[in-house]
């Protein structure tokens, strides 16, 4: 420390650190002062810094510290964030599974409700929706299936292990209204046939 | 780093006391123009004169009067109490006199020196190597990235039953009058005519009911058998009879 | 390069200079990997560091990059000095930082006079103070307290740091008057009564 090359090295590297921008030597100079050899500071700072995390770089006559690029992965961590997927993101992936390949008016047409751009971006995002080539019909619009990521997520060898329409009345799953209109009426006659049996004047147990 | 004291300790001229002719505004308060006077003692505040100070205090409140200067009313309240504090410390003193004058001393002298250590430990904060001033950070961190990757909590289930739910809105609903199974009364009269016949022994009106499990259209048939029989005994083609109220009805032909 | 301890630390290293805020080690690991001691590589960095012009420090449990302090001469920035505080401000931070959780009515009655409204403003807009909830007594006032980023700003690696704190605690400056006046009463009672002891005609011990 008691070296004055050593204690001009340690301002310039200061001076490179604190800096907001890539500082050239006659910069750095104004500031570490002149009676020091910016250059030769630069040149061994640089090696000092070699092997290191942190790097001194220059870059078109300007000099600045880096992150070291095999570092340069760590800098940016992932997170997982469990999501909940909204339910037109739910039901646009579900057409698209059923109906592929499917242009967004056509999954309109089915869902009865517009999609917004955003739905469509998700499916896309998470990786199991992807674009599959334009119709060739007037506007040629762009149509969108499933991708293998999809089918690994929900654990389907193939499209065709998507439970049918049939499975899905089977399990209940699709209960038109009039089904339900049914199973209400009969309930209802059941109802009715008791009470004419309590009631009836000419009961056949009178017989 | 002196230099860069937010304020400066020494702010009272070195000097004689009565040429303390300073403004009040440069001072926050009684209390604080009263550590000055003390400093002044150039003692340990320990050992400060607290008679000496209340003197000082005093003469400064006087001189700024006769300097007519507006004086604001906590420095005259805060004279008023040291001229008492005063004459007690200097008077033959009572006894019972709670607090005493020495108490109420030693309680002045504690909140001076409480307020001149905070005072010097500002001054010594203020004086430290300060990030941003003395030491910096990195001028231009890189900074660090979140990347959030979002985990999709969606099952095969959730998909399905989307599907069928976009399915049960959308298929066309149809809706179907159900077609109830009932006998008619030209059918019952043309049954119970033909089945009475030349019947000549009294015969129950249930022996007249077809067979059915259906007891919606049982109750049908028994309804409109009843009429069928009234509307023929009316035309006088057979008879009915009923022992008493909701006796078996019974029918012959006539 | 290839021992994976000098790798860690380089990971760390890079972190650190990189981040834009102070980092806790548990904030270091989520970048540099859980595989790695960062106590250690924080030890044995701060140590690289310490006679270059660029320091490793610990303030408040967190670690950050910062100039060497003896090189602040060809740093500091000739700008305007707005971030003066008033007297009543550095006053008021001391008494918060030296007696922390305290009350305005505390702070107001060691420094004699009342606390104008910008002063703690000012130094919650700083961000050196903050409210630290409030006391279970009458009125329950709301308390004060100094943040992770006063310790930094101050160069503290904790409240410990504190210029004298130890001595003031010591000589009871930090202690209210009234418990200090009763502390001296007692001492002066105690004092009183040896002196008794010592000179009285009937002491227990002629009993």
């Amino acid at each position: 420390m008691n070296d004055p090359a050593e204690d001009f090295a340690r301002a310039v590297e200061a001076t490179l650190f604190a800096a907001a921008e890539p500082m050239s030597p006659a910069e750095i100079a104004a500031y570490a002062g002149p009676e020091g050899d910016v250059k030769a500071a630069l040149a061994n700072l640089q090696a000092d810094y070699a092997a290191r995390g942190v790097n001194l770089v220059e870059r078109g006559g300007k000099w600045h510290f880096q992150t070291a690029p095999d570092l340069a992965h760590i800098l940016r961590r992932e997170r997982e964030d469990s999501r909940k997927l909204s339910r037109a993101a739910v039901e646009t992936l579900a057409i698209i599974a059923y109906h592929e390949p499917v242009s967004r008016a056509e999954i309109e047409s089915v869902r009865g409700v517009q999609i917004s751009k955003g739905t469509l971006d998700v499916l896309m995002e998470a990786g199991w929706v992807r674009p599959a080539g334009r119709r060739e019909t007037p506007g040629r619009p762009l149509t969108f299936a499933t991708t293998p990521a999809f089918l690994a997520h929900f654990g389907l060898e193939s499209r065709r292990d998507l439970p049918g329409i049939e499975d899905l009345k089977a399990a209940g799953l699709l209960d038109p209204v009039d089904l339900a209109f049914d199973a209400l009426q009969d309930a209802a006659d059941a109802e009715l046939a008791d009470e004419v049996e309590e009631e009836a004047p000419f009961s056949p147990s009178d017989g | 780093m002196d230099a860069d004291l937010a304020f400066d300790l020494q702010t009272l001229p070195a000097g004689d006391d009565d040429q303390l002719t300073l403004e009040l505004g440069s001072w926050e308060g009684p209390l604080d123009l009263l550590l000055a006077l003390a400093r002044n003692q150039k003692v340990d505040l320990r050992e400060i004169s607290i008679l000496a100070l209340v003197e000082q205090y005093l003469s400064f409140i006087d001189n700024a009067k006769a300097l007519k200067l507006e004086i604001a009313a906590d420095y005259l309240v805060m004279a008023a109490w040291l001229a008492y504090l005063k004459s007690c410390l200097l008077l033959p003193r009572e006894p019972h006199v709670e607090p005493s004058p020495e108490e109420l001393a030693l309680r002045l002298q504690l909140r001076l020196e409480r307020l001149n250590a905070m005072r010097e430990s500002g001054a010594r904060l203020m004086a430290r190597d300060r990030l941003g001033r003395d030491v910096f950070a990195r001028g231009a961190p890189d900074g660090l990235r979140v990347v959030r990757k979002a985990n999709w909590d969606v099952s095969l289930f959730d998909l399905m039953q989307a599907y069928g739910q976009i399915k049960a809105r959308s298929q066309p609903v149809f809706h179907i009058v159900h077609r109830r199974h009932v006998m008619t009364l030209d059918e019952a009269i043309e049954r119970v005519a033909r089945l009475v016949g030349s019947l000549v022994s009294w015969t129950e009106i249930r022996a007249f009911l077809p067979e059915t499990d259906d007891p919606v259209f049982r109750k049908s048939a028994l309804a409109s058998s009843f009429l069928a029989m009234l509307e023929l005994a009316r035309q006088g083609r057979l008879e009915l009879d009923q022992a008493e109220a909701f006796a078996p009805l019974m029918v012959r032909a006539a």
